[in-house]
């Protein structure tokens, strides 16, 4: 994308009688009272059942969520091949429980890791354009995995993935891996050199060039954290369908995007955390949550997404 | 404006896939015939605008992810207003395309927020939409005069659809190369604040732009879906990969400011060409996949920023290392 | 420096003000940008309008061409009162500019960009129409070497100011409003500018001019009008003012010295270039650049001067020759190497490759420095905090702005972040910069020259490149002239001169006999 | 004509070949078709009805001479169809037939494959069963579909609930539409839980095949729901007897699923088209016998179900 700065239109909804910078902090306050009366007047949100539900489906988005945000935040904007990376990821993790559990997950997270960072690094070495290598992988990625497997999906009848769906402490395990994977990725990108420079190489790629940040380098570290937390999704989810099959990660990409552009990163890079990812995760699952409850269909949440993307990027606007 | 060169690459590109395709049919006569020849216009009619669709919103420098959702929808309307007149059902359409794209440009400009998050939430409301207008089935179109109308060859290789889609690229071409609008959409997409200083209308050509693309859109759907005699809220065809290896083929940068009409019908007849000559070659599902996958990282590295630095890079240490092994 | 010949006196009772701006007030956000300023400008004459680095001149003239809508106050054109709402409508109203940001299309050509934009051009445009006009005004501007076909992104800086120049000239504009023309303009381009300019100011259209370069306000402005943040100052004939005064009316105090004193020793050399070469532009350059010294090279577009300073930081990819950090050989190519030797880049373009506007001060001032404070890739905040604090203080900015987004500061401010981030870095480091006071005001200025000398002071080698002889003048222990890629000399202190670098950055032996050369010749 | 199989040259038209079943079927029919003497060319696409039909326009005018479709859209394959009956190729149809009409009728030689009312009609009457035997006579049944929007799952869906309008007490409360996608399958089954939580919950479940009602489950044990026919407890039956459904069963966590082998379908379909070379009678609806699978005759199915 270009980048169309454009310094007079920064703040997207203005409000009459309200200092520009704090709309978006009024409009924010209000939409999370919204959510806490729908989520009041919700019969049975609070139950059990429903959190527990609730927490687990949105732990596996959440992952790729944020996988996604490492890619959005270094100016990347986004990768369509997150989804089939998982996909893959689930095969290779099945094909290999032969060696046993713990050898197979590291594999499939090396793999993960190695599928994103070719990505990444053709993206920083050659500076080559991230959305159509992503599509490039998705296309490549879908071609070789059917011809590898023949065309079909793995169905081990091994049973060591099981320590995957248990609890622990009463809390889902998918939810503790989301939870430890947002810590992580925060500690990443905050406490680390690497993550630092990747949030000014989106912010301005060219002063970091001039800064003396390895760009390539960072940009391929980039992609490959993406990987690993892609990779955490995959072990999920392949735990929970005792399967590895293509079909896995459709439809992923656009919840993670979805999930980091409600969290109110700035999909042009630059601004943005871990964090925020996950209250976008959440925002999301709450109100598909809301909606089911009420008995809308499932198409509905698709059009409850959009809408909900769609205000969140007018309250932000681009660039302050 | 656009340099030869830039046109002539998606034609070099189509020539050497001919050529390719001609020399591994090895005359069995299976690619190198005139339903080879109607099937890539066939299959051109979806694909070109759709591939034009997208390239003129890339051209300005923005992305739509929309196209897929926008289309349905379009596919849709069409087909339940369309029963009895279908000129009407596809007027709708097209309005309604005009209207979505209108509506995503105004929301982008009026707050200055980034296209392809814009788009995203399009899609999603896009098939949104469609769900809840068919109640999530597959309608049915009972004229299937009017599907076969628009499928029936015409002098062999054309079809009303293709015809539909050629004369598409004619009229937006020519208005491309001749008019001053061509000229102020390329540089809306090459230097969107220095075009607006220049005073070219940006935030007009932005919402025009996409209005014409989503007209593109819904024409390509409703058309595909008399067609086919169905429309549905699933779409009927991946579009968005095709659109996009189309154009980039056809020389659009996804950075704004490069491309043309012309070029992109090229890079349209490319990847149909690619697609209906594998097809008709009876080859493995995977090596569609694998060649599309190909082609695309070419390009992207063909166009990458920062290739020539690379290659100059590559050749130093390839010197370093080769000298060290002579000395 | 120039001989245009003066508007003669005219009685300016006859016709109308070309324009009135009166009571103009704008605000973004908190920033009071314009506070009740008005505007007279004469037909046929040259205006110029002068102020320090955010007072508001742009915001001003973008007022009048659209781009922005004031809050208050009122236009009139030729003495009828207007409503600008749009760059169209300003065109309309025959108002044109050549903003201070480059507004050209670099995939588009010329030609086309010359009219891009226009009312005037159909919307079925006749080709042969538009380049007949158009290569009028490149005539004009004695700039015909400009092929109408070539694409804008392969010109030279220059001559896309050229371009840009040409583009307000084919609009047949009444009033016509240049934002700094002459930041990037070679002295030659700039003589044939000021003679359009003069051209056009005997055909009675009018000018408002924006220059931080004062001697161009006496040698070619008829009147000044002074802005200080935001406020109008002064509204007087030119000849009313002097050098000093003008001065002290954009600063509201006398600037009391704005160069340092000189350095008094300087040590061995930090860096020594040899052969080094960029493929197109830099022909064999050799330099040795000593320690507690400021080097400057002096070159006008196209002279490859920031080529190789680009060259050295390691942003050139193929650049080939033999560059000596303190002996230790530096294989060029490669940013981080360059870092690693201890040579920091500084550009004058802050908004492309200087800062990170978005992110805090805090953050860009640390920016360079994170490899050396993290352990094990690891980064303690607090630790980063203490050391931007200090870093802040060294640069002289107040630490209450470490959390703002250094967008909001003014250029000066933004620059001293740029220097903050460099320093530092290791005791005696190598200060590479391009331009470093590009758009920086006078007052800011004096203190970016005060802290470069401090620099040197504590052992740091500086190399710069510079089109400002003056500043060239006033700063430089040494300079090296450059002219086509190639090194002419290097002179120090004592034999510094103006007539001397002009000569050698233009190079008369190798031009034909033209304006430019007599020009020079009267010196 | 030659009244021979041998040589002749089939097309065959499927969706994504990397789905299991599809996958199953597709080998199937090659390797017997194969054996007989066909040339067989596999036309896959990922469930785009557009491309289906331009690859069987491609494929007439390559003049095959039988087609072996599954249509991806019964009605979008309409006019491809007409156009292969206008050239005179011959279409059996797999995995899915045309909705009965005269005009649907005239466009297929044949229909070879499993009844997908019997198969939604088995699910029900087994999951009745199940119910029944841990003591329930109220039960609320949610059912998690494949693509709704035509085909299979719809057929499956409408059996199944007329089967249960048989059984008074156990009604269907719920269609959740999870596209065939066990992952999707999992987050819905989650949100109906909890949506009918309030309400006593649900009893018996539906996976219309074996990934989706493992999907299900997860979901269901992740919402600390339990699985099986203890009180309180969710009753599952699947579909398709895949290799996750047998293991369901053998743990007690599915209580039926129902017989299909794609792997069948396919050489049945071969057989079919050698006896139409052959010159033999086609019937138009050739359905494979199927029963359901339970943990009682898992031994004797287990072993042909885990593709
Ligand atoms: N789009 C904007 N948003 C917010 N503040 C702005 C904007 N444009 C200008 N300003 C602020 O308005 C003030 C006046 O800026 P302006 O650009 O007019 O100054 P200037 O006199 O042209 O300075 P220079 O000599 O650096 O070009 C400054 O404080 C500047 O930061
Ligand atoms: N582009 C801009 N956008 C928004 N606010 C701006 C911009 N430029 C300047 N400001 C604001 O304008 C005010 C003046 O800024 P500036 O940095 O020019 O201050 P200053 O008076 O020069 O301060 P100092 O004394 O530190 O040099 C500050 O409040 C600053 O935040
Ligand atoms: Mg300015
Ligand atoms: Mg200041």
């Amino acid at each position: 994308m270009p980048d169309i700065r454009d310094q007079q239109r920064t703040m997207a909804l203005r409000i009459p009688g309200l200092p520009h910078a704090a709309v978006p902090a009024a409009v924010r306050s209000v939409l999370g009272l919204a959510m806490v009366a729908a989520v009041a007047v919700t019969p049975g949100f609070f139950s059990s059942i429903n959190l527990l539900s609730l927490l687990t489906s949105m732990s596996l988005v959440g992952c790729v969520a944020v996988a996604m945000t490492f890619i959005t935040l270094s100016g990347n904007i986004v990768s369509f091949s997150l989804g089939a990376t998982l996909s893959a990821t689930t095969i290779v993790l099945m094909a290999s429980l032969d060696h046993g559990l713990w050898p197979a997950v590291g594999l499939a997270l090396l793999f993960s890791m190695a599928i994103t960072g070719v990505q990444g690094w053709i993206v920083g070495y050659f500076r080559a354009n991230p959305v159509i290598v992503s599509l490039a992988m998705l296309s490549l990625i879908y071609g070789v995995a059917n011809w590898a497997t023949g065309g079909r999906g793995i169905y081990p009848t091994a049973t060591e993935l099981d320590v995957f769906k248990g609890r622990v402490a009463g809390l889902p395990i998918p939810l503790l891996a989301f939870a430890a994977s947002v810590l992580l990725a925060q500690g990443l990108l905050s406490l680390t050199r690497m993550g630092r420079h990747a949030i000014m190489i989106g912010a301005n790629e060219r002063a970091a060039t001039a800064a003396g940040i390895d760009v390539p380098g960072t940009i391929t570290w980039v992609y490959v954290a993406a990987g690993l937390f892609t990779g955490i999704a995959a072990v999920l989810i392949a735990a929970r369908h005792a399967s590895g099959d293509m079909e896995h990660g459709i439809g992923l990409d656009y919840a993670a995007i979805s999930a980091v552009i409600v969290g109110g990163n700035a999909i042009e890079g630059g601004r943005g955390s871990a964090l925020r990812t996950a209250g976008g995760v959440l925002t999301i699952s709450i109100v598909q949550g809301v909606l089911i409850l009420w008995g809308f269909s499932t198409s509905a949440q698709a059009l409850a997404v959009g809408l909900i993307v769609l205000l969140i990027l007018l309250l932000h606007g681009r660039r302050s | 404006m656009t340099p030869i060169s830039a046109v002539a690459r998606p034609f070099c590109v189509l020539l050497a896939v001919f050529v390719a395709f001609a020399l591994l049919d090895a005359e069995q006569g299976r690619f190198l015939s005139v339903a080879t020849a109607f099937s890539v216009m066939q299959l051109f009619a979806t694909i070109g605008p759709l591939a034009l669709a997208l390239g003129l919103v890339m051209i300005a420098g923005e992305f739509d992810l929309s196209i897929g959702g926008a289309m349905s929808l379009a596919g849709c309307v069409a087909v339940l207003l369309g029963a009895d007149h279908p000129a009407l059902g596809i007027a709708a359409a097209v309005l309604l395309g005009a209207l979505l794209g209108a509506a995503q440009a105004i929301a982008m400009v009026r707050t200055g927020i980034s296209s392809i998050g814009v788009t995203l939430a399009g899609l999603l409301i896009c098939s949104g939409l469609a769900y809840m207008l068919t109640g999530n089935t597959t309608i049915g179109y009972d004229r299937i005069e009017v599907a076969t109308a628009v499928n029936a060859p015409i002098l062999g290789v054309l079809s009303m659809r293709s015809l539909t889609a050629v004369a598409i690229f004619v009229i937006l071409g020519a208005g491309f190369a001749v008019s001053r609008l061509g000229r102020d959409l390329v540089a809306t997409g090459s230097g969107r604040a220095a075009a607006r200083t220049a005073g070219v209308p940006v935030d007009l050509m932005l919402i025009g732009t996409f209005a014409v693309s989503g007209m593109l859109v819904a024409l390509s759907g409703s058309l595909l879906s008399y067609g086919l005699a169905a429309a549905s809220p699933i779409a009927l065809s991946d579009a968005l990969v095709p659109a996009t290896v189309a154009a980039i083929i056809g020389g659009v940068s996804l950075s704004g400011g490069k491309g043309s009409p012309v070029g992109i019908a090229g890079g349209a007849l490319v990847f149909c060409l690619l697609r209906s000559g594998l097809i008709s070659l009876g080859v493995k599902p995977y090596l569609h996949d694998i060649a599309i996958g190909g082609l695309l990282l070419t390009v992207a590295f063909l166009d990458a920023r920062g290739l020539e630095a690379s290659l100059y890079r590559l050749a130093r240490t390839g010197e370093r290392v080769l000298g060290r092994g002579t000395r | 420096m120039h001989m245009i010949d003066r508007r003669p006196e005219v009685s300016r009772t006859s016709p109308p003000p070309r324009l009135t701006a009166t009571g103009i007030s704008k605000r973004f956000g908190a920033v009071r940008a314009l506070y009740e300023v008005g505007l007279t400008v004469q037909p046929g004459e040259i205006h110029a309008l002068c102020g320090e680095n955010g007072s508001g001149k742009s915001t001003l003239v973008k007022i009048l061409t659209g781009t922005h809508q004031p809050d208050t106050g009122t236009v009139a054109i030729d003495g009828r009162p207007v409503q600008i709402s749009s760059p169209q409508s300003a065109e309309a109203n025959g108002i044109a500019i050549v903003s201070q940001e480059l507004s050209l299309c670099p995939d588009l050509t010329v030609l086309d960009n010359i009219w891009l934009g226009s009312a005037r051009a159909p919307l079925f445009p006749r080709k042969a129409l538009l380049a007949r006009d158009a290569q009028r005004a490149l005539d004009m501007l004695g700039a015909s070497h400009i092929g109408l076909d070539q694409r804008v992104s392969g010109l030279e800086m220059g001559q896309k100011q050229l371009v840009e120049i040409a583009r307000m000239l084919v609009r047949d504009a009444r009033l016509l409003i240049l934002d700094e023309p002459t930041a990037t303009l070679s002295d030659r381009d700039i003589h044939r500018l000021f003679a359009a300019l003069a051209a056009l100011r005997r055909e009675g259209r009018s000018v408002i001019y924006i220059t931080h370069r004062l001697a161009e306000v006496f040698e070619l402005c008829d009147s000044v009008t002074v802005l200080r943040n935001g406020r109008l100052v002064a509204a007087r004939p030119a000849r009313e003012f002097d050098r000093e005064s003008l001065v002290e009316s954009m600063l509201g105090r006398p600037l009391a010295d704005l160069y340092p004193s000189h350095a008094s020793s300087h040590d061995a050399p930090a860096l020594v270039i040899e052969n080094l070469r960029v493929p197109g532009i830099v022909k064999a350059f050799d330099l040795e650049v000593p320690r507690r010294a400021i080097t400057c090279i002096v070159g006008q577009i196209g002279s490859g001067a920031p080529e190789v300073v680009q060259a050295l930081a390691g942003l050139i990819y193929n650049a080939t020759g033999s560059v000596r950090v303190d002996g230790r050989r530096l294989s060029l190519g490669s940013p981080q190497r360059a870092a690693e030797a201890g040579i920091m880049y500084v550009s004058g373009d802050r908004a492309q490759e200087g800062v990170f506007l978005e992110l805090p001060v805090r953050d860009n001032l640390t920016a360079t420095r994170l490899g050396a404070l993290s352990t094990a890739g690891l980064l303690s905040p607090f630790r980063l905090r203490r050391v931007a604090r200090a870093l802040a203080a060294h640069v002289g900015l107040h630490s209450s702005r470490l959390p703002s987004a250094v967008a909001q500061l003014s250029g000066g401010n933004q620059q001293k972040v740029a220097f903050g981030r460099c320093v530092d870095n290791r005791p005696n480091g190598i200060l590479a910069m391009i331009e470093p006071t590009r758009g920086v005001d006078v007052g800011a200025r004096a203190d970016l020259y005060r802290m470069m000398r401090e620099f040197c002071e504590s052992g740091y080698a500086i190399v710069m490149t510079c089109t400002d002889l003056e500043e060239v003048l006033g700063l430089a222990d040494y300079a090296v002239t450059m002219f086509r890629g190639a090194q002419i000399r290097r002179i120090d202190r004592a034999h510094l001169s103006i007539e001397h670098l002009l000569l050698d950055i233009t190079h008369p032996e190798e031009l034909p006999t033209d304006d430019v050369r007599a020009a020079h010749a009267r010196h | 004509q030659d009244r021979t199989a041998k040589g002749k040259r089939v097309a065959m038209f499927m969706g994504p070949t990397q789905d299991k079943y599809l996958g199953a079927l597709s080998k199937g029919f090659e390797t017997a078709a194969t054996a007989m003497g066909m040339s067989v060319t596999v036309f896959s696409s990922p469930f785009d009805p557009a491309l289906q039909g331009q690859q069987i326009d491609d494929a007439i005018a390559q003049k095959f001479d039988l087609f072996v479709v599954q249509t991806i859209s019964q009605k979008a394959i309409v006019p491809p169809l007409t156009r292969a009956k206008a050239a005179g190729i011959p279409v059996f149809l797999v995995v899915v037939p045309l909705e009965a009409s005269t005009a649907n009728d005239a466009l297929y030689a044949s229909y070879i494959g499993y009844d997908d009312a019997k198969l939604g009609q088995l699910a029900a009457s087994s999951l009745a069963e199940a119910l029944k035997s841990a003591g329930r006579t109220q039960a609320r049944i949610a059912v998690i579909a494949g693509s709704m929007a035509e085909g299979k799952a719809v057929i499956r869906e409408r059996a199944f609930r007329e089967e249960m309008t048989r059984h008074p007490g156990l009604q269907v409360v719920v269609t959740e539409d999870v596209k065939w996608n066990p992952v999707q399958a999992e987050r819905s089954t989650g949100q109906l839980l909890a949506r009918f939580a309030g309400q006593g919950g649900l009893d018996g479940l539906y996976g219309m095949n074996d990934s989706l009602a493992n999907g299900a489950i997860q979901a269901a044990e992740a919402a600390g729901v339990k699985i099986g026919p203890d009180k309180g407890g969710l009753i599952v039956v699947g579909g398709n007897c895949q290799a996750p459904g047998i293991k369901n069963i053998q743990s007690g966590k599915m209580a039926a699923t129902v017989f299909v082998l794609p792997i069948e379908e396919g050489r049945r379909a071969a057989e079919t088209a050698k006896t139409y070379f052959e010159g033999g009678k086609v019937e138009r609806r050739v359905f494979l016998p199927t029963e359901p699978v339970t943990r009682a005759n898992l031994g004797t199915t287990a072993q042909a179900c885990s593709y």
